[in-house]
């Protein structure tokens, strides 16, 4: 087996990263963290993290930005909320993965093996464009640009679902898109001066 | 994006600083300043304390007088009611208060110029909440009658 | 010597307080702005006030400088102001010719900006000089002390209290509300570091308790009333029929052997309801009083009135049941008393992942106590109540401490007894034991070195906080037990470990009335609950209230080695009270200028000490300085002005006022 | 009569259509009256989260402003929808800035919003506007010896509990008690079914599945009640799969409102039964009014 460098410099350690998370919104207390692991033990997707959540929070305040954002952890969170609302320092555990989700996409540091930004991204794009998601074309357009080979997959699903209805293809959409778009972009110009 | 809650006082229209007499007694909210001293609780240092035995001492002159010479806010800082070291004279206080509040009214002096908390001896984080707030409510309301003109209506005592 | 007449000569001090004040305000420029205010004849600036030097150039001042007045500004004068009224009083002022500054508490402490700190102190402390002109020499009266104390609470820490005054030759009234003395050590088995059986150390002194000549015991009892002031209280003490007469019993306990009951069937408290008892019991074989107790609530007779009453035959010609028994009112005079109520366990249903009263296999730390003693309800044989014996077992640390959803704090003592319960589950079962916790906190005599001794015996430490306790099996040997899910956070897998018993180590709370009790005996608790000692360091038995000490877990958790010095201390400090004799009353006390006296009344109905009287004869007011606590409420209400306040007259506030309101 | 506004979200309008068929069933049957929230738009689920935050705010925020015009209530079905509702309200009052920010935003899109709206869930409002008698009242046909594990999933209770306990919720288990099922005693009521996990990590989107459905199955459960379009898809249409992957499950899944509907008298067809991937006759038949 290859052999691992188990050593971390302060080089390493990225300070603007350390400060930034504990300005974003839900990450005030993350300095409260006791490592207790109440977070970890709660998760049900924790078996499969490459890093705990406790272990995560840990390198996230101390500035090891590289490997927390690389980090599969903050793709495997559901947003179940149960590190939350267990959280004995009242961490707001979930609101910081959405925080990081959202710097490693701008970061462009995201595991490429995750279709998630993906998804997000489609989602984002056709609740803009028609401010309704029809999941049907969301899930055909994310596997057309994630894998192709899982939609052939699901095929069997797809028409099973399709049968049943549950398939709606006719692409849904609100009237006043307008009014939607104004909305988002007004907010967009202004949310750096809330920042 | 920090959100830093309650928001730190900012200077207000031409750096205008408040000045609030502040009348707490001696058992509880006396006691609260002293601890939020000892675990360095911090507030804006806008207040003048002036300590007595009972928030029950706190003659109404005294608020006027406070008020005439200069005062932008007055505050009374009593026991929680049932908690009075003397067993009712945060009652007598309180009674007092309303009919001072009808007084202040008259004179044009805003509600938020004039308050009377109850705060517990281990009520320190209340204690900063409390002032930080009346601060910004009076730094908003601007100096009492800047004009001038505010002895007038206002007798001045206690000339040595 | 007064403002109006002779001329005022004042020496101001500031203190720098090392760097405390030093650093946020410009101690300098304050006394060189005090030096130029009228009266000030002395202005100076001093590293440490209260030290030697420090009271040392008040005095030198003083005569040096013919000084009258007196203004210090440091910290709170509820720290130092008689350090500095001693100071005064050397130089050969009247103390009371003094003010004190609070510029650090009140200052340097709780502010940042160090242009608008010294300004604030600047404004603080001319307010003092305005006010010190005022002054005028007072005298402190003196009362005498009732030598008796009453300590309420019947623990270790009342019960050490009350044999160390009672051998110093006070007269003590211990008062405990259960039947027996002896609080929660008595239920205890084994007691850490040392392993030594809690009984063995506590009974003794229990007994002693009871024999003691200068101890008036009174259980089943509560305190319902306290008037007075330091030196001399009035207590009034509400005794709850026990149904027996204490004098006449002999404690043969024939009358429960004789109850109609022939099996215990009422859950009995002391054993937290593992155990049965009759309804006419003892709580424990070593109670003090050795004195049955009945219960009203589940005797045949006090439910229907009709019952064989084999009780009072087998009491025969002794009598000592009485089931007519009334409750009865004490009312003592005391000098001092001691606060020993202690604390309560967390009530584990309030962390409902843990599954506790839903789970007949998890346990509380106290009930565990009781399974794990010889004389508890088992014999002490840990058995489930199942009646399985345990394979193994998890205890879980912290359960009510540091989580923001029940308690902060860290209940102090849980580590210790969790290792201890550790060890003795493993002796009793020779099960595999799991002790999950967050951080191990030994600080203590002999702790550290217990651990260890635990981690020699092979006890699973595994550090990290339990997520829930669930009967959900994912695998084959899970099936059955309850199993327990936490991250092993030292090396950062989450673990499911399955087990026969949980015990939950649950955290030390405040007592559920402690706002009453705190409400009845004039004293302050902090945020949490707990009784607020007057100084965290200098003063920790003494509370704000004169001649009211606290001790034990009433004033936070603790271990009963800390429980027993502090018991001690609290003793020390009421001796101190006692043996003095007198206490001297603070002068601030109010007066009425006859003359100016309306006769108007307002006055009399405010004072809550009827410390006002009318005197018909010259249609004026009086108030007898005795009784006067000096609260001012009566001064403020006079509507002809013509009540005063020693050291708050109208003059000295209005320049108060004024000082604080003059621009710098 | 009871009225309230109705946020369908995306997912009733496709995946999760039965829940919408049933729940206005039920509703129509205890005369409660409905207003859909006029051009309501996507919520932003929880996926925007990630792309935007405040974006995502001002998304809830849209459907609130409109909401708040009309002085109802406002319901939402389903689990994401509900909480990103409550969560945007949650943090326009927490944080002074993001409502600073969306105060842009409405003035620009011509909308006002001063938090006043209500977010509710049916099961709040079954339980504590309806109340167990009423709907105990219009039973046809008891749901007698049916064993269900009421399977709430994560975001209804976590983390804003409003309505019910945030650890071991027991509103649905009144409701479906009342209509005579048996209800199981559930550990994993809560735990989560996994949400997107299965597009992205099917193994672990899998695992998650399967350990719900398998509890439910050893507790003895005939069928898994859920509240959560996401949930009712992830278990019912990924169980095949599952299945495969980590041994045999058979156990269908159905919406709450589907079982209540079925005590209330309404078929099958009328309930969106049919929709089902693992089929739900073989249960509950026995409870399906004989046709006329």
């Amino acid at each position: 087996m290859a052999v691992k460098k188990m050593i971390k410099y302060e080089v390493e350690r990225d300070r603007e990263f350390a400060q930034w998370v504990t300005g974003v919104i839900g990450g005030e207390r993350i300095r409260n963290c006791i490592q207790c692991g109440l977070c970890s033990a709660s998760c049900p997707l924790a078996p499969y993290m490459d890093f705990t959540p406790r272990r995560l929070m840990h390198m996230a305040r101390e500035g090891f930005k590289r490997d927390v954002l690389g980090s599969f952890t903050i793709w495997l969170c559901t947003s179940c909320y149960s590190c939350t609302v267990e959280c004995p320092r009242k961490i707001q555990v979930t609101d910081i993965m959405y925080a990081l989700k959202r710097r490693a996409i701008e970061d462009g540091a995201y595991p490429k093996r995750f279709p998630i930004p993906v998804l997000a991204g489609e989602f984002a794009a056709m609740i803009r464009g028609k401010g309704r998601v029809t999941e049907s074309w969301l899930v055909v357009k994310v596997f057309l640009k994630a894998s192709i080979l899982r939609l052939l997959g699901m095929s069997k699903l797809g028409t099973q679902l399709f049968l049943r209805g549950r398939m709606n293809m006719m692409p849904d959409s609100i009237r006043n898109r307008k009014q939607l778009q104004t909305l988002l972009d007004a907010v967009e110009a202004h949310k750096e001066v809330a920042a | 994006m920090s959100e830093e809650k309650p928001k730190s006082p900012q200077a207000g229209p031409n750096g205008f600083e408040p000045k609030i007499v502040a009348f707490f007694c001696n058992w509880c909210t006396y006691l609260a300043a002293d601890l939020a001293g000892t675990s360095r609780v911090k507030y804006a240092p806008n207040i003048r304390v002036i300590r007595t035995m009972c928030s029950g001492r706190v003659d109404p002159q005294f608020v006027l007088d406070a008020f005439a010479r200069g005062a932008d806010g007055v505050l009374i800082g009593g026991c929680h009611p049932g908690d009075c070291h003397y067993q009712e004279g945060n009652y007598k206080t309180l009674r007092r208060v309303k009919m001072l509040r009808r007084v202040l009214r008259e004179m044009g002096i805003e509600e938020d110029r004039f308050r009377l908390e109850w705060i517990s001896a281990s009520e320190a984080e209340r204690l900063k909440v409390v002032v930080n707030d009346m601060v910004e409510k009076v730094r908003a309301l601007g100096p009492l009658q800047g004009d001038g003109t505010r002895d007038s209506g206002l007798g001045i005592r206690g000339e040595g | 010597m007064d403002a109006r007449n002779g001329d005022v000569r004042i020496g101001v001090f500031v203190c720098d307080c090392g760097s405390n004040i030093a650093a946020t305000v410009d101690v300098k420029a304050v006394a060189e702005y005090a030096a130029a205010l009228p009266g000030v004849v002395v202005s100076r600036e001093y590293k440490y006030m209260c030290s030697d030097p420090g009271q040392e150039l008040i005095r030198q001042d003083i005569v040096e400088h013919k000084l009258n007045r007196v203004v210090v500004a440091s910290c709170s004068p509820l720290l130092h102001e008689e350090t500095f009224r001693g100071a005064v009083a050397k130089g050969g002022l009247n103390p009371f010719c003094f003010q004190m500054v609070n510029i650090r508490e009140h200052d340097s402490w709780v502010h940042t900006d160090r242009a608008r700190a010294t300004e604030k102190a600047i404004a603080l402390l001319r307010a003092a000089i305005g006010r010190v002109a005022f002054h005028k020499p007072l005298e402190r009266k003196r009362v005498p002390i009732h030598p008796d104390v009453l300590i309420v609470g019947g623990g270790i820490a009342g019960i050490h209290a009350a044999l160390t005054l009672a051998n110093a030759g006070k007269h003590v009234y211990l008062v405990e509300r259960e039947p027996t003395i002896g609080g929660h050590m008595a239920k205890f088995d084994k007691t850490f570091p040392t392993l030594d059986c809690a009984a063995c150390i506590l009974t003794p002194k229990m007994t002693a308790v009871k024999k003691h000549p200068n101890i008036t015991l009174w259980t089943l009892a509560d305190v319902t009333g306290v008037e007075g002031y330091v030196g001399n209280f009035q207590v009034t003490v509400t005794r709850r029929p026990r149904y027996i007469i204490e004098d006449l019993c002999v404690g043969c306990l024939e009358c429960i052997e004789a109850c109609v009951y022939k099996q215990a069937k009422v859950p009995d408290e002391f054993n937290l309801g593992l155990g049965k008892r009759k309804p006419i019991y003892i709580s424990f074989p070593q109670a003090v009083p050795q004195i049955p107790v009945i219960d009203p609530e589940t005797c045949i007779d006090f439910k229907s009135g009709r019952c064989k009453k084999t009780c009072i035959e087998a009491c025969a010609d002794r009598h000592a049941i009485d089931l007519k028994q009334q409750p009865q009112v004490e009312t003592v005079p005391v000098g001092a008393i001691i606060l020993a109520t202690g604390y309560q366990p967390f009530d584990a249903r309030k962390v409902p992942n843990y599954g506790y009263g839903v789970y007949p296999n998890v346990y509380t730390s106290m009930e565990v106590e009781r399974l794990i003693n010889a004389s508890g309800p088992t014999g002490g044989e840990v058995v489930l109540r199942d009646g399985r014996k345990p394979e193994s077992i998890g205890i879980i640390h912290c359960v009510g401490s540091r989580d923001e959803k029940t308690n902060k704090w860290c209940s102090r003592v849980c580590c210790m007894y969790s290792l201890k319960l550790a060890h003795l589950l493993k002796e009793h079962t020779g099960a595999e034991i799991h002790n999950f916790y967050i951080d191990m906190r030994t600080p203590g005599k002999g702790y550290e070195e217990f651990y260890n001794k635990l981690l020699e015996e092979g006890v699973h430490m595994i550090r990290g906080r339990v997520a829930e306790v669930t009967d959900w099996a994912t695998t084959p040997e899970e099936e059955g037990k309850l199993v327990m899910c936490a991250e092993d956070t030292l090396i950062s897998f989450v673990r499911r470990v399955p087990v026969d018993m949980v015990v939950l180590s649950v955290g030390l709370v405040p007592q559920d009335d402690a706002q009453d009790v705190r409400r009845l005996f004039n004293i302050s608790c902090s945020s949490e609950g707990w009784f607020l000692e007057r100084h965290p360091k200098l003063a920790p038995v003494n509370t704000f209230t004169d001649g009211i000490f606290i001790a034990g877990a009433c004033q936070a958790p603790k271990d009963i080695p800390d429980a027993v010095a502090q018991a001690g201390a609290a003793a020390a400090e009421a001796m101190v009270l006692i043996d003095k004799g007198y206490v001297e009353m603070e002068p601030n006390t109010a007066y009425i200028l006859e003359e100016e006296c309306s006769g108007c009344k307002t006055c009399i109905t405010l004072c809550p000490y009827s410390a006002i009287s009318f005197l018909s004869d010259k249609k004026v007011a009086q108030i007898n300085e005795v009784l006067c606590k000096g609260c001012g409420t009566c001064v403020a209400a006079c509507p002809s002005g013509s009540i005063m306040q020693n050291l708050f007259e109208d003059e000295e506030i209005f320049k108060e006022i004024e000082g604080v309101l003059v621009n710098v | 009569m009871k009225r309230y506004l109705y946020y369908p979200g995306c997912s009733l309008r496709g995946t999760g259509k039965a829940y919408e068929e049933s729940l206005l069933a039920v509703f129509k049957a205890l005369d409660i009256e409905l207003e859909e929230l006029e051009d309501w738009n996507c919520c932003g689920a929880t996926a925007y989260m990630s792309i935007d935050e405040v974006n995502a705010f001002a998304l809830a925020g849209r459907n609130l402003a409109l909401a708040e015009k009309k002085k109802l209530d406002l319901m939402a079905p389903c689990s994401a929808c509900y909480l990103v509702l409550n969560k945007a309200q949650h943090y326009i009052k927490e944080y002074p800035k993001v409502a600073q920010t969306l105060e842009h935003g409405f003035k620009a899109a011509g909308l006002t919003y001063t938090g006043a709206v209500k977010v509710r869930h049916p099961l709040d409002i079954l339980i504590n506007d309806i109340g167990i008698e009423q709907i105990k009242a219009r039973i046809k046909k008891p749901l007698a010896g049916l064993k269900v594990a009421p399977y709430y999933g994560c975001q209804i209770v976590r983390p804003y509990a409003t309505f019910d306990q945030m650890y071991y919720p027991v509103s649905m288990d009144k409701l479906l008690r009342a209509v005579g099922a048996e209800v199981v005693d559930y550990p994993l009521k809560t735990r989560c079914c996994g949400g997107s996990q299965k597009g992205t990590l099917p193994e672990v989107g899998l695992s998650l599945i399967h350990i719900l459905l398998k509890e439910a199955g050893r507790r003895n459960a005939q069928v898994v009640a859920t509240i959560c379009p996401l949930c009712q898809f992830n278990l019912d249409a990924f169980q095949e799969e599952a299945g495969k992957k980590y041994g045999e499950v058979s156990m269908p899944v159905v919406y709450f409102t589907q079982l209540l509907g079925l005590a209330f008298g309404f078929s099958a067809k009328e309930l969106g039964l049919e929709r089902n991937i693992v089929p739900a006759k073989r249960v509950l038949a026995k409870f399906e009014p004989a046709v006329a």
